[in-house]
């Protein structure tokens, strides 16, 4: 994929930032508004691939690459479950909120919600990227 | 007879119509998508209560928690349909790219040539 | 023959479905009451409503559903992407990967 | 006990299965040989233990609720293990532990082995959690990880049968689970609650015209995972295709997690003992069909995947007759049917390996070759069609004879007759395999390797040790069957505390 014209890229590079804070604000506060993980971590998967569209995939890897995006989606795996198990230890049973609850409709409150929904953000996020690659790479022969 | 209860097992009839009589994988996929989005607005539906608001505290309810209890709809079917949504993409994410593959090498989408084809 | 066979199914199933949906559930819009038989019943989404956002701190009670009382199918949900993820990975990956 | 070993069971796996990738990833770097196995075994063998750590509670007669999140039973989600889960739960550890030390040798010459080992370990976290969960929605969804884990297991080779056959599991088992989640909708619908333990409790105990839909709708999704009759078009295609370990673990530990589920759902939740006989009946329908089928073919995969359809019967008649020894039995055929089928296809799996079909038309005189794979076999074999020293005698005696006891004289003719079928079409199988013309180029065959022998061998080692002493075997499933009998002390239980 070589890329597209140099309005497209305009475009999408003066958009990716905006796109990617806006998937970060829907999984930051997704305790208090509609939304959450999963719609953001799309939304941020979705400025990522819109780079790659607009770039062709060589630019894109530089940003995010087959590798760090394997290794992310078992990162968030691994921060939603470490969390459960924190509840474990500090609390009574796996993924009880330990945290402090705050105040109702702050954005630090809601004790360990937010930090779940970041890990599952980083996890949607990377997965569905992953996906994207994945089947970008089917095309391209054997290399890696 | 209720509207939105038909209406969602009407979905879930046409899904099911759709998966066994039609002989191409992603018209198949289709109505696998269909059938479960029926059942996602028959439970959505399920949780209504009339004249009901969304499960979320925002403005003046903050001071006013059991009036908000009493008005707004039931928060565990929408619970439910996220969790569904979530897994029906996987399947169909799943279910395409194999498609995708038996296309790429076989040829074919219909899935009983699929077998003719090598043997 | 099979067509029409397969038809025929559709539709006694889809009647059966919209039979079952119109005479034992109760109307569209009756959320916290439940019936089942002859007893009525309170839906445990009520109870969630009043205790939620004292017991999680979240505003939005679908969240602390989501997050709290049913955390863990969530848990299970992002694992089902996972396996997704994976699976597509792997039927993707290429043919001849050194290892 | 281990301490929180409920929610250990099934986290281990997931939390295993997240890792996996980040240890393939390390060990290409560093140049690591055979990094993935070793964590995969050390993973699943860990799982053993836990799962063990629950015998001595729960054998007790104790019910282990484990509350999640703290959240108190109808709002929450919990764990509740009784007799009958922990049974289940201890064939899928034990299979899967048995099934990973197989693969390190079978598998090996394969690629994206990251991914078989992940998916390996995705399959055992949901199968774990279908079986220990207290909670019909979670139930649900912890069966789509089983399932979609099966679905791309079944593609792992991707040669064009695998990806036919993928496709074909994936519509119709999917229709499946589309099933078990209306059923669901509508059980929210009428009652308001998730819980298995609650809604047990509201729902009324003769099947009235409400939850007979519901009810079918469960027995539908449920029936396909378990291949019965009318529903079990993928399977044979699924086993044949699937690489011969996988294999083996659909048919000990997913098809038991299958049944587990039907059984559950329709003795415990809606608590009808009496459509029972219907399960019976199609439990006889799925038997006949899948011996006759069985019968004709010409693969030995194929043949096995088959045969497996008409153990499943078997499992339903007994459990179907609702009489305690009726249950008794088809708990123990159950079990013994997880050893001796993963069994049987390891050891198509070790003649694949080694000679690279399992067409039986190509095969022949192996016994010089193979002597002690022909004899595990041959155990197998016996085992299956109820030969008396060997396990399935013992299980299928008490199928038959609950059978009698239960005024079903016919169901117990019929299921003698399928048993003299099952052994004509075993006698076949080794037969074409190991006696008769080796074809020229079989000569040079080597006998199985030691890590794939060991499993089996010890599989073999449980056939007969339970054959022998079936009292053994009969006491580890009694606890089974009266958590099975007794719903109301499940539900006492998981609702105690609220």
């Amino acid at each position: 994929m070589a890329g597209m014209t140099v309005i497209v890229r305009t475009i999408a590079r003066l958009l990716f930032p905006f796109t990617f804070l806006f998937g970060a604000y829907i999984v930051l506060h997704g305790h208090l508004t509609p939304g959450g993980g999963f719609p953001g971590g799309v939304i941020i998967a979705a400025s990522v691939v819109m780079l790659i569209l607009a770039y062709g995939i060589e630019r894109a890897q530089k940003r995010v690459s087959f590798l760090h995006a394997e290794v992310l989606e078992s990162v968030g795996g691994l921060v939603i479950v470490v969390l459960g198990l924190f509840g474990l230890l500090l609390g009574i049973t796996f993924l009880q909120n330990v945290f402090p609850l705050g105040e109702l409709g702050q954005l630090f409150s809601a004790g360990n919600l937010p930090l779940l929904y970041l890990g599952v953000g980083i996890k949607v996020a990377a997965g569905i990227l992953l996906i994207f690659y994945a089947m970008l790479f089917a095309f391209r022969g054997g290399e890696e | 007879m209720d509207f939105n209860y038909t209406i969602a097992m009407l979905l879930v009839a046409l899904g099911l119509y759709c998966l066994l009589l039609k002989r191409n994988l992603i018209k198949l996929i289709i109505g696998l998508a269909v059938l479960t989005d029926g059942i996602h607005l028959l439970l959505i539906s399920l949780g209504y209560r009339t004249g009901g608001i969304a499960a979320i505290v925002s403005g003046e309810m903050f001071s006013d928690l059991p009036g908000f209890a009493a008005r707004a709809v039931d928060p565990v079917p929408q619970a439910l349909v996220l969790t569904s949504i979530v897994i029906n993409i996987c399947i169909v994410a799943f279910a395409l790219s194999l498609t995708i593959y038996a296309y790429r090498h076989y040829g074919t989408l219909d899935p009983s040539k699929l077998r003719r084809l090598k043997e | 023959m099979q067509r029409v066979l397969a038809l025929g199914m559709v539709l006694a199933i889809g009647a059966l479905l919209v039979f079952t949906v119109s005479t034992n559930l109760l109307p569209f819009g009756s959320f916290p009451t439940r019936m089942i038989g002859e007893n009525f019943e309170n839906s445990i989404g009520q109870q969630i409503l009043e205790n939620a956002p004292r017991q999680t701190g979240a505003a939005n009670v679908v969240t602390s559903v989501v997050w709290g009382y049913r955390g863990y199918d969530t848990l299970g949900e992002v694992t089902v992407l996972f396996t997704a993820v994976i699976g597509v990975v792997m039927i993707f990956r290429a043919f001849r990967r050194r290892e | 006990m281990i301490p929180h070993a409920p929610i250990l069971a099934i986290v281990l796996p997931l939390f295993a299965a997240f890792l996996m990738p980040v240890v393939g990833i390390l060990a290409r770097r560093r140049g690591i040989k055979r990094a993935r196995e070793w964590f995969a075994i050390a993973a699943v063998l860990a799982e053993l233990v836990i799962v063990m750590s629950m015998l001595p509670v729960v054998w007790g007669g104790q019910v282990l609720v484990y509350q999640l999140g703290g959240w108190s039973p109808p709002w929450g989600i919990n764990l509740a293990i009784d007799g009958l889960n922990l049974l289940v739960a201890m064939i899928v550890s034990g299979i899967s532990a048995l099934v990973v030390i197989y693969s390190f040798v079978y598998m090996g010459r394969d690629h994206g082995l990251d991914q078989y080992y992940t998916l390996f370990l995705l399959i055992l976290a949901g199968m774990m959690g279908v079986t220990l969960t207290g909670d019909i929605f979670n139930l649900y969804v912890f069966f789509e990880i089983m399932c979609i884990s099966s679905y791309a297991l079944v593609a792992f080779r991707r040669n064009w049968q695998s990806i036919e056959a993928s496709i074909k599991y994936l519509i119709v088992g999917s229709l499946g689970t589309s099933f078990i989640l209306l059923g669901i909708a509508l059980l929210y619908g009428m009652v308001g609650s998730l819980n298995i333990a609650h809604l047990a409790q509201k729902l009324p105990l003769e099947p009235t015209s409400a939850i007979i839909v519901p009810l079918a709708l469960f027995v539908t999704g449920f029936g396909i995972k378990i291949a019965m009759v009318p529903l079990h078009m993928w399977q044979p295609d699924a086993y044949q295709a699937a690489p011969s370990a996988v294999a083996a673990l659909f048919s000990g530990a997913t098809a038991t997690v299958g049944i587990y589920a039907m059984v559950r759902v329709v003795y415990t939740l809606f608590g009808v003992f009496a459509i029972g006989i219907m399960l019976a009946a199609l439990g006889l329908v799925t038997m006949v069909l899948g011996a006759f089928m069985a019968l004709t073919q010409r693969d030995l995969k194929r043949l096995l995947a088959y045969s497996c359809i008409s153990q499943i019967g078997y499992i339903l008649l007994g459990l179907g007759l609702g009489t305690s020894l009726g249950i008794q039995g088809g708990l123990f055929h159950l079990f013994n049917n997880a050893i001796y089928k993963t069994m049987l296809f390891m050891i198509v799996g070790a003649i694949i390996y080694r000679v690279g079909t399992s067409n039986m038309d190509q095969l022949g005189g192996l016994w010089k070759n193979m002597p002690v794979t022909a004899t595990l076999f041959g155990v197998g074999a016996l085992a299956i069609s109820g030969v008396p020293p060997f396990n399935g005698f013992a299980s299928k005696w008490m199928i038959y004879v609950a059978g009698i006891e239960a005024g079903q004289a016919v169901f117990t003719i019929i299921a003698l007759i399928m048993s003299a079928l099952t052994l004509a079409y075993f006698l076949k199988a080794f037969n074409s395999i190991f006696l008769g013309q080796r074809p020229k180029h079989l000569s040079d065959v080597k006998e199985t390797p030691l890590p794939m022998m060991f499993p089996i061998m010890l599989l073999a080692v449980l056939c007969i040790v339970f054959g022998v002493l079936p009292q053994l075997g009969i006491d580890i499933v009694r606890p089974a069957q009266e958590a099975l009998m007794n719903s109301g002390g499940y539900i006492g239980a998981v609702l105690g505390g609220a």
